[in-house]
C-alpha cells in the first residue's frame, strides 16, 4: 500500500529509486522463497527425504545460510580467464533477470512501469541471458564451460522462439501487448457467456500454455532440458569456474527467473493478480492481487519443478529437435488457429 | 579316490593327453573329447593337458601355437566367450613362506620376517625346483587364459610355457577383443610382452613404475615395514625356574595326599 | 580419456588403476579365512557375492560341501547383494541421465536390503560371512519374514523405476539403439551379466553352470535376455534380474531346511595343492577366481577374473563416433564399479 | 513425439511420493542425524569390546588378523586358584590389549577365532577421531565398550546352532 501511495505522489526520481529498491529486494526474495520451498522442500518431499532442518525453524533458512557461505568463499579468477568478460557475465545474466520484474503486474496499480509492449520487453530482456551465459562459457577457458555455453547457447535460442509463439496467441486474444492489459482481458472475459469468474487464458490457450511451459523449462535449463549444466556430462556447465558470490549471481538469477517466468505464466494464462468476484478497478485488487499472484505463481512453479524432479534429460540433439519440429510448428498452429477464431467471432 | 593325484608332476610326456585321462579313475568323456578336438587341430603343438572329471580341463601348448591356439578355440570350436588371460610365476617366494606371520603348524614361534629375506632373494639365479600345476611346464612363467563356450558349457583353460630369457608371446588381442587389457595388465605384472599387440601401455601403473608386482620376487612392502604383531610377547615370571620346579613338586604332592 | 571432435567421441579410453590395490599380491599373503576379508572390497556393492566364488574354489580343492542350511543361506545373501548392487544401479542410472529423483528412491530402499544383509552377517557392506564348509553364523529370529518384507519393497522399486525412468519416452530416445553391441563382439571382449544377456546371449551361470555350494536349483526362475544390445535393453534386462532375483529369495526363504551350518573342517585351513577356477554369476556379471594352491596355508596364486574389467573393456569399441551424452548412458548402462575394475 | 502415457506416469509417482511423505502416517525415508538416531542391527560390527578377564593372551586373534592391527603384551603371573584350597595357577595377565582401528578393516575374524570369548563386537559407532593416532584403542578403552554390547540374538526356527552369552 505505501507503494502506491509513494507511487502516487512523490517526483518520477523518487518513485524510480524506490522501484528500484524493491526490485533489489524483491528479487533475491523471490529467488530465496522459490530455493527454499521448491529446491529443497518439495523436491525432498518427493525423493521421501526431508531436506534441511537446522537453519532456522524446519530449515527454512537454509539458503540464507548457503548464501553466507558462498559471500565468505574465496573469489577466484582462471588464470586463462578473459577477466573482464569473466567478471561480466554474472552481471549481464542477473541484469536480464531484473528487467523482467520491470513490467509484471501484482495489481491494478503495482506495476513498476506498465509498458505499452510489456510482454514483448519481457521476451526480449530474458533472451539477454543467453549473451552472459555465452559470455560465462567463452570466458572460463574450461572445455567443460565452453561445452555448456555452447549448448546453452543453442538451446535456449531455439527455445526463445517458441516461448515468443506461444505469447503470440495469447496477445492476440488479449490484443493488446500490455501486461495489465493482457491481465484485465481475462477478468473481463467471459467463458460460455459466464462472466463472473473472467477468463484466464489457460482454458483458450491451452496448448500455448503447454508449449510456453516446456519452454520455460528449456529457458532455464531445468531438467528435462538440462542438457547445458549437466554434471555428470560437463561437470556444470559454464557456471564451473564460477565461485563465490559470482556463483551466487548465477545462482540467484536462475531462481528469479524461474520466479518471473511463473510469474509471466501466471499473468497470461491464469489471470494474474484477478481474483473472481473483485472489482479489477478497486483498491481492494491492490492488497488481493500480489496474494492472488503468488498463490498462482506458486502453481505454476510447483509444475515447473515437479517437471524438473520427474524426468531425465534429452540429448541436445533431440531437444533441439523437439523444438524446432514439434514445438514451434504447433504453435504457429496454435497462432493460426486463434487468429482465425478472433476473426470470426 | 583323489582327483587331484596327477596334478603335481612335473615330469613331462609328450603324449600326456591320452596318459592323463587313463589316469584318472572317472572318465570325463565331454571334455575328453574337447582334448582331442585341440590336439587333432594343433597337432604337435599340444603339449599336455589334464583333466578334472566333471570339472574342468587343462591344455598346455607351445608358445608359438599361443596365438593359433585362440584361433581354433574362437573360430573352429566354438569357444566364443574369453573368460581372462593371465600368468604365472611359479617361482617359489624368495620371502620364505611370506607368511611367517601364521603360526607354523609345527607350533613353532614364526621367525621374524626380515632375516627371511635377503639369502634367497635373487633365488631365481640358483636352481629352484619349479612345482607347476596342472598339465605340467618347464619354466618359470606360464601364460594362463581360459575361454568359455556358452553353448555347450564348457571351459578350456590354456597354458604356455614362456622361456625366462624370451617373455613373449603372440597376442590374443586380435582374435579376442577383450585380451587386449588382459595383455596390458600381464605386461606390466609380470613383465611378458606380446607381440602385435595394438596398443600397449601401462593399464594400471604409472608409467615410471619399476618392478613387476605379480612376480613372486616382488616384495609386499607391507608386509616388510612392520615387525609382525603375533610373535608371542609374554614376559616370564621373574623367578621363573624355581617357582616352576617349586610348582612342579607341589602338585605331585598334592596329590598324594 | 576420450579425445573429442566437438561433441563426438574420435576414441575413448578409460583409464583405470586409480584404484587398483594389488588384490591379487594380497591374497599370496594371506590366508584362505583372511582373503574373504578382503575380496569383500572387490565389488563393494555386492560384496558377498565376492567371496562366494572363492570359497567354492577352496571349497572345490579342499573337496568339502556346506551343508544344506548353509547352502541355502549363502544362495539367499547371494541374491541379496545382487539386489543391494542392482538396485543402486537402478538408481544411479536415473542420476546420471538427470532423473536424481529415481537415485532417493533407490537408496531408500536399498537401505531394506542392506539392514537385511547386516542383521544377519553384521556387516553392511563387507559381510565376511561366507566361510569355507559353511556360514559364520545361523540367521537371527525374525529374519525371514523382515526379508520378505524387504522384497516387496524392492519389487515396488522396481514398478517406480519402470514408471518413472523405464517408461518415460525421453529415457527411451536417449537409450534406444545407443552404443549397440552385437552378441560377437559382447562375447569376444568377455563381457557377461546382464550386459551379455542383453545382447541376446542365453547365459547365465546361475542356471547353466552352477557351482556345486550354491543352491538355485531349488527355485524356480527365469533368465532374461533381450535381443538388441543396446543401452536400453541393459537396462531392461537388469530390471527383470531384480524382480526375478526378489523371487527367487522368496522361493529359497520358504525352503531353507533345518541343520547345521558348517561341515568339518579343521580349525587350521590348509588347502590341498591343486588348481580351480570358480565363476558364479555375481550382480556385474561372471566373477571368478583361479586359485592355485600348494598345500599351504595361503593361496599359491589368486587371479581374479572380475566382471567389470572386462565389461569396460569394451568402451573404446563401442564408443567410436558417439557424442558425449550418449556416451553417458553406454557407460551408466554397461555399469562398473571402479573396484571390480581394477582389483 | 512423445506420448503422454509415460511422462504422466513418472509424474504420478514423484506426486505419490511427495503425498507420501507429507502423510502423517508416512514420512520420510530419512531421520535427522544427530537428533535421532537409527538403531543398528545386534549384529552390527561396530567396534570390538575386550572382557578383559577372559583374555589369556594366546595371540590367536593377532595373528589372524589380515592387517596386523592387534597389539599384545603380557606377563605370566600366579591367580587365585579355581578352587577354594587349590593351587594357584600360572595365568597370562594382560599388559596391553590395542586395536588400531584407523587399520581394522572390521571383518570380524578376531572376534570369531577368539577361543575364550574375550572379543565381542559392539554395534556402536560413534568412535570418530580428528586424530588418526587416537583411533588406537587401549585395553581400557576396549573394556569400555563391552557396556554397550547387545546379548546375542535368538536363532531363527530350523538352527542347530548354540545360542551364547555374553560375560558381564
Amino acid at each position: 500500500m505505501n507503494e502506491l501511495v509513494l507511487a502516487i505522489e512523490l517526483a518520477f526520481w523518487q518513485q524510480t529509486l524506490i522501484k528500484v529498491l524493491v526490485a533489489a529486494v524483491l528479487v533475491p526474495t523471490t529467488a530465496l522463497i522459490f530455493g527454499i520451498v521448491f529446491l529443497f522442500k518439495v523436491m525432498s518431499w518427493m525423493q521421501s527425504r526431508m531436506g534441511p532442518q537446522e537453519a532456522g525453524p524446519r530449515g527454512l533458512l537454509q539458503l540464507l545460510a548457503d548464501g553466507a557461505k558462498f559471500l565468505q568463499k574465496e573469489d577466484i579468477i582462471p588464470d586463462k580467464a578473459d577477466r573482464f568478460v569473466f567478471k561480466a557475465a554474472p552481471v549481464v545474466v542477473l541484469a536480464s533477470t531484473f528487467l523482467i520484474y520491470v513490467i509484471l503486474p501484482a495489481g491494478p496499480d503495482l506495476i513498476i512501469s506498465d509498458l505499452p509492449t510489456g510482454i514483448f520487453f519481457a521476451m526480449a530482456v530474458s533472451s539477454l541471458s543467453v549473451i552472459g551465459v555465452l559470455m560465462a562459457g567463452w570466458s572460463s577457458s574450461n572445455k567443460y564451460a565452453l561445452m555448456g555455453g555452447l549448448r546453452a547457447g543453442g538451446q535456449l535460442i531455439a527455445y526463445e522462439l517458441p516461448l515468443i509463439l506461444a505469447v503470440v496467441g495469447v496477445v492476440i486474444q488479449a490484443g493488446s501487448l500490455s501486461m495489465q492489459d493482457i491481465v484485465l482481458a481475462q477478468a473481463n472475459g467471459s467463458m460460455l457467456g459466464f462472466s463472473g469468474v473472467g477468463l484466464p487464458f489457460l482454458i483458450t490457450q491451452i496448448l500455448g500454455f503447454g508449449i510456453f511451459m516446456v519452454a520455460i523449462q528449456a529457458e532455464l535449463t531445468q531438467p528435462p532440458f538440462d542438457m547445458p549444466v549437466a554434471e555428470s556430462e560437463v561437470v556444470g556447465g559454464f557456471h564451473v569456474e564460477y565461485t563465490g558470490f559470482r556463483f551466487l549471481f548465477f545462482f540467484l538469477a536462475e531462481f528469479a527467473t524461474a520466479f518471473a517466468f511463473a510469474a509471466i505464466a501466471a499473468t497470461l494464462f491464469l489471470g494474474g493478480w484477478y481474483v473472481p468476484g473483485i472489482d479489477p478497478d478497486s483498491m481492494l485488487a491492490n492488497v488481493v492481487g500480489p496474494i492472488a499472484l503468488f498463490v498462482k505463481i506458486m502453481v505454476v512453479a510447483f509444475l515447473i519443478f515437479w517437471f524438473r524432479f520427474t524426468y531425465p534429460r534429452f540429448r541436445e540433439d533431440q531437444l533441439q529437435r523437439f523444438a524446432w519440429k514439434y514445438l514451434i510448428p504447433l504453435a504457429l498452429v496454435n497462432i493460426t488457429i486463434t487468429g482465425a477464431l478472433v476473426v470470426a467471432l | 579316490m583323489n582327483p587331484l593325484s596327477s596334478a603335481d608332476t612335473t615330469d613331462e610326456t609328450a603324449e600326456a593327453p591320452a596318459d592323463e585321462a587313463v589316469e584318472t579313475v572317472e572318465v570325463d568323456e565331454r571334455r575328453q573329447a574337447v582334448v582331442d578336438q585341440f590336439t587333432e587341430l594343433l597337432g604337435d603343438a599340444v603339449v599336455q593337458s589334464h583333466i578334472r572329471p566333471g570339472d574342468d580341463v587343462w591344455i598346455r601348448v607351445t608358445r608359438d601355437a599361443w596365438a593359433t591356439t585362440a584361433d581354433v578355440a574362437r573360430n573352429r570350436l566354438g569357444f566364443t566367450f574369453f573368460d581372462f588371460l593371465s600368468a604365472m610365476d611359479w617361482l617359489p617366494s624368495p620371502f620364505g613362506r611370506d607368511m611367517d606371520a601364521q603360526e607354523d603348524t609345527s607350533g613353532a614361534v614364526a621367525v621374524d620376517d626380515a632375516d627371511a629375506s635377503p639369502g634367497e632373494a635373487d633365488a631365481d639365479a640358483g636352481p629352484v625346483a619349479l612345482e607347476t600345476g596342472y598339465a605340467g611346464g618347464d619354466t618359470r612363467f606360464q601364460l594362463l587364459a581360459r575361454v568359455y563356450d556358452v553353448r555347450n558349457h564348457i571351459g578350456v583353460t590354456f597354458r604356455a610355457d614362456l622361456p625366462d630369457d624370451d617373455l613373449a608371446a603372440p597376442t590374443w588381442s586380435t582374435t579376442y577383443l577383450g585380451a587386449d587389457w588382459h595383455e596390458r595388465e600381464v605386461r606390466e605384472m609380470f613383465g611378458i610382452n606380446f607381440i602385435g599387440h595394438p596398443h600397449m601401455v601401462n593399464l594400471y601403473l604409472p608409467g615410471e613404475f619399476e618392478g613387476y608386482p605379480l612376480r613372486k620376487d616382488f616384495p609386499l612392502l607391507a608386509r616388510r615395514v612392520k615387525p609382525w604383531p603375533g610373535i608371542v610377547d609374554v614376559e616370564q615370571m621373574p623367578t621363573d625356574g624355581d617357582e616352576d620346579a617349586g610348582d612342579l613338586r607341589c602338585r605331585r604332592r598334592c596329590r598324594r595326599q | 580419456m576420450a579425445k573429442l571432435d566437438g561433441e563426438q567421441v574420435v576414441r575413448c579410453e578409460p583409464i583405470p588403476g586409480y584404484m587398483h590395490r594389488g588384490y591379487e599380491k594380497l591374497c599370496e599373503v594371506r590366508t584362505y579365512p583372511q582373503v574373504t576379508t578382503l575380496v569383500n572390497r572387490i565389488d563393494w556393492l555386492g560384496s558377498f557375492a565376492n567371496e562366494v566364488p572363492f570359497i567354492l574354489a577352496a571349497e572345490k580343492l579342499m573337496d568339502v560341501e556346506a551343508p544344506p542350511r548353509a547352502q541355502v543361506i549363502r544362495t539367499i545373501l547371494f541374491e541379496l547383494s545382487r539386489l543391494g548392487n542392482i538396485s543402486l544401479f537402478l538408481g544411479d542410472l536415473g542420476i546420471q541421465l538427470g532423473g536424481l529423483t529415481i537415485g532417493f528412491y533407490a537408496f531408500r530402499d536399498r537401505e531394506f536390503v542392506l539392514n537385511q544383509i547386516e542383521s544377519a552377517t553384521g556387516g553392511r557392506f563387507h559381510p565376511n560371512f561366507d566361510r569355507i564348509g559353511g556360514i559364520k553364523d545361523d540367521l537371527p529370529k525374525g529374519w525371514i519374514a523382515e526379508t520378505k518384507r524387504a522384497m516387496d519393497r524392492i519389487r515396488r522399486l522396481c514398478d517406480e523405476f519402470e514408471e518413472l525412468v523405464l517408461g518415460n519416452e525421453i529415457f527411451a530416445a536417449r537409450t534406444r539403439g545407443v552404443g549397440v553391441i552385437p552378441s560377437d563382439v559382447a562375447l569376444s571382449y568377455g563381457m557377461s551379466g546382464a550386459n551379455l544377456r542383453a545382447t541376446g546371449v542365453d547365459w547365465d551361470l546361475r542356471r547353466d553352470a552352477c557351482p556345486p555350494g550354491l543352491s538355485y536349483d531349488l527355485a524356480d526362475w527365469k533368465v532374461w535376455t533381450h535381443p538388441d544390445g543396446d543401452s536400453y535393453a541393459r537396462t531392461w534386462v537388469r530390471l527383470q534380474e531384480v524382480r526375478e532375483s526378489t523371487h527367487i529369495v522368496d522361493q529359497l526363504l520358504d525352503s531353507i531346511p533345518s541343520g547345521p551350518i558348517m561341515a568339518k573342517v579343521p580349525r587350521i585351513i590348509k588347502v590341498p595343492a591343486g588348481e580351480a577356477y570358480v565363476a558364479t554369476e555375481n550382480p556385474l556379471g561372471e566373477m571368478g577366481y583361479y586359485v592355485v594352491s600348494k598345500g599351504d596355508l595361503v593361496p599359491f596364486r589368486v587371479k581374479i577374473r572380475s566382471a567389470s574389467f572386462n565389461n569396460i573393456s569394451v568402451v573404446p569399441w563401442v564408443s567410436r563416433g558417439v557424442i558425449i551424452p550418449d556416451l553417458i548412458t553406454i557407460m551408466a548402462s554397461l555399469y562398473f564399479i571402479l573396484g571390480d575394475i581394477d582389483r | 513425439m512423445p506420448k503422454v502415457p509415460g511422462m504422466v506416469k513418472g509424474l504420478g509417482v514423484t506426486f505419490r511420493t511427495m503425498v507420501e511423505t507429507l502423510k502423517p502416517s508416512g514420512g520420510p525415508a530419512t531421520v535427522q542425524y544427530p537428533h535421532e538416531k537409527e538403531e543398528p542391527a545386534a549384529r552390527a560390527r561396530g567396534v570390538i569390546a575386550l572382557h578383559e578377564e577372559n583374555c589369556t593372551s594366546c595371540m590367536l586373534c593377532s595373528r589372524e588378523c589380515p592387517d596386523w592391527c592387534i597389539y599384545i603384551e603380557a606377563h605370566k603371573t600366579l591367580a587365585p586358584p579355581r578352587r577354594a584350597g587349590g593351587k594357584p595357577r600360572q595365568v597370562n595377565k594382560l599388559d596391553r590389549f590395542a586395536i588400531d582401528y584407523s587399520l581394522c578393516m572390521y571383518c570380524g575374524i578376531c572376534v570369531e577365532v577368539c577361543p575364550f570369548d574375550a572379543l565381542f563386537w559392539s554395534p556402536e559407532y560413534e568412535f570418530s577421531e580428528v586424530s588418526i593416532a587416537d583411533l588406537l584403542h587401549e585395553k581400557q578403552r576396549l573394556g569400555e565398550w563391552m557396556d554397550t554390547v547387545p546379548e546375542f540374538e535368538p536363532y531363527e526356527a530350523g538352527s542347530e546352532a548354540k545360542g551364547r552369552k555374553v560375560p558381564r
